[in-house]
């Protein structure tokens, strides 16, 4: 673990072309400094995994903005008209995966589970190519788990051992994409002495990270 | 009354007390000023919060604590946060009371489209397609018709949101429930004619002999 | 919802026969006053899932030593000899389920999947009967959701709208089987105003809560 | 120094700084006792527990805080804990860097059994099935024989753990990891001959041309 470094030094890990999930909802809970580090680092053909494209010029709608990226995997791009232009364009790919379902990919990788059963997307484009399981006479999607070579994450809080906690609508996928990457770069808003988080506060053991960016 | 009123004001009906609820972003957002006096409902985001509050006064926003459209809310005493797979899990896991949602169309079986338009309008399914095939009810808030052309039609030319039927569809003319044998004309409203119903409808509907007038307070 | 009341008024709902979810990990974090109303209300041929058996006299293990129970199914029942005895004599339905996948099945059942591809298992007794699924390469098993009529759950804190929060060992199965059954009883330690709980630090939402008991 | 000792002392080796381990009830447990000078080693408990810490001082336990066997624990600064979701999501999601568990037989594959005997004593699985599958590396503590019965054997008598392999199998007298040609024989404990190990084990191991002794510090 490689704690206060500088997000230039943690994501000097990402090569061109990594798959790399960003947590956020509409740039909510986005760690800001390490895209912009990305953005700095002049990364590029990134496969960005996260909730939505947000809007330009903010959170993963920088990187799309700046072209760096060749393929999305997202729940939403209407707020970003930039993603929608270069999916049809032909410049980007773009796999649109309903929220929930995205979610549960994300997890079912990092809990090391074999895909996801569900019914949502069944008879709808979603699950267009996708394998179902019949079981006890209902009919499920198998959607696969999604994993990553690098999730940048934000939390809240960070003690010293990297444990961190997130608050209200700034949770959303920080917690389960810290449990599916490979390597994990968190950006903490503060950093705490041990004993501040309690034990009950800890959301993401600090045990899964990486590396972890504090503030300037 | 305008189309919109009429319509956010016909679904506050169908709230009850206790229910967790979830609002989609643009007209359904509204119902939430039309909870009845007295009554408690939880409001759910699912960018992961239970007990959503109003818009924060000027210079009391909190950049963490946003709807689902990234705009900023504030969180009620008592309010719960989490992560989206909790948020999704209280969706598809049959724990949402209702959810309100926009709609494109809406077929003869009462399937939803509302998520795309193919060539034009690509926003992804965000949250819809778990929200309409998970929440115990789902009611769909829609104009009639769009530019004319009936939006209650025999079979959906958008993609389907889901296969499963949606519980309620609440216009500005009137309230349907689709059934096992078809689309029910529940109400009409205030000075609609069913003929009027049935003139902006493409799909068949069923005609009770008595169709009444939606009640809504002024 | 129906808050503050007593033990006998909540349990009053379970009918003999009734699947039962019941937390706790050897006991701790096993709501007792809630398994000691259950016992006086006489109700019997329970199946009850939960971690383990704990021991004879304390949390589940009060259930089966005054045979209360046709099934258990559980993770172990090691250290309560007298599972092991109705077992062996007939007596008592005995489901060994891997612990990390009791957690998913009961997860899968409240958060809406149709089941759970696990590795855990295969090759084992634990896969007899079960079907399989080979997806890219992998052979999963196929474990079905696990729910419930009710679940008796122990929360440290309780506020006014019965969101709950848990403490250091004794969440483990109470947060998920908050979310797996039809009926949630909630017996809390510390009844608190609201606002006393953050948001995040709310580990069940009171939505989920149909009954809530305090302390005496 | 007796066998119990040899096995922990031998397996406190394999933890490296910074590891993420789980140590099952019984023998493994001890290994804890004997983490090198200067390493920082997180211990998971699968009851919901990461960094938990040796039993509290009389009249300060506190009845929500035990290790997986039911027995007060403290919980040191940087713990923290959790629902067996998440546990279990450490030790299945491939996080968890090492397991330390006991063995009752251990196949010519590495496979173990160490759950149950059939018709004696059935505790069930608890987590060692998902252990044995999900943990990066697995470790066996166990003794070499049981009554004078080979506990390395060529085929289970008793039902598997997990078809996967362990890792390392640590006795009070030999070193022996499971490779894709064999049971390799890595160390023989102080004073013990290879013929001893070969003696008193069923099934196969490949023998090396030098087998080092074991380094175990006093």
């Amino acid at each position: 673990m490689k704690l206060a470094c500088q997000p230039a030094e943690a994501v000097a890990q990402i090569p061109d072309g990594a798959t790399v999930m960003i947590g956020g909802f509409m740039a909510v809970g986005t760690p800001e400094r390490l895209v912009d580090a990305l953005l700095e680092a002049g990364r590029r053909d990134l496969c960005v995994i996260g909730n939505d494209t947000a809007r330009p010029g903010v959170g993963i709608g920088k990187l799309i903005v700046e072209r760096r990226c060749r393929k999305v995997i997202v729940s939403h791009i209407g707020t970003n008209p930039e993603t929608q232009r270069q999916m049809i364009a032909g410049e980007l790919e773009v796999e649109l995966v309903p929220q929930g379902t995205l979610a549960e990919r994300v997890r079912a990788a990092g809990f090391g589970l074999g895909g996801v059963l569900t019914p949502t997307g069944l008879g709808t484009i979603a699950a267009e190519g996708k394998p179902t399981l019949e079981l006890d006479g209902r009919t499920f999607l198998v959607e696969r788990p999604l994993a990553a070579d690098f999730a940048l994450i934000l939390a809240k809080e960070a003690d010293y051992h990297a444990n961190l906690s997130y608050t209200l609508t700034a949770y959303n996928f920080n917690p389960l994409m810290a449990m599916a990457a490979r390597t994990v770069i968190a950006e903490a808003e503060t950093i705490v002495p041990v004993g501040m988080i309690t034990p009950d506060d800890v959301d993401t053991p600090g045990v899964l990270v990486d590396y972890l960016v504090g503030t300037p | 009354m305008d189309a919109k009123t009429i319509i956010v004001k016909r679904i506050a009906q169908e709230l009850r007390d206790g229910m967790l609820v979830n609002l989609g972003i643009g007209m359904p957002t509204e119902v939430a000023n039309h909870v009845p006096q007295g009554m408690m409902v939880y409001f759910q985001s699912e960018n992961g919060i239970i007990g959503m509050g109003a818009r924060p006064p000027e210079g009391m926003t909190d950049r963490h604590l946003t709807d689902a459209g990234g705009q900023p809310i504030t969180a009620l005493p008592g309010a719960a946060s989490f992560d989206s797979a909790m948020s999704f899990g209280l969706i598809r896991g049959g724990h949402l009371d209702m959810t309100v949602l926009g709609g494109l169309q809406v077929d003869a079986k009462g399937r939803l489209a509302n998520w795309m338009i193919p060539g034009k309008m690509v926003p992804g399914m965000g949250g819809a397609m778990d929200l309409v095939t998970g929440a115990k009810r789902v009611v769909v808030a829609m104009t009639h018709t769009a530019k004319g052309a009936a939006k209650l039609v025999n079979e959906c030319s958008l993609p389907l949101t889901s296969q499963r039927p949606v519980s309620l569809i609440v216009t500005e003319l009137a309230v349907v429930e689709p059934t096992a044998d078809g689309l029910l004309l529940r109400e009409r409203a205030p000075g609609v004619t069913v003929d009027a119903i049935l003139a902006q409808t493409e799909a068949s509907l069923i005609v009770p002999d008595a169709v009444p007038e939606m009640r809504l307070a002024s």
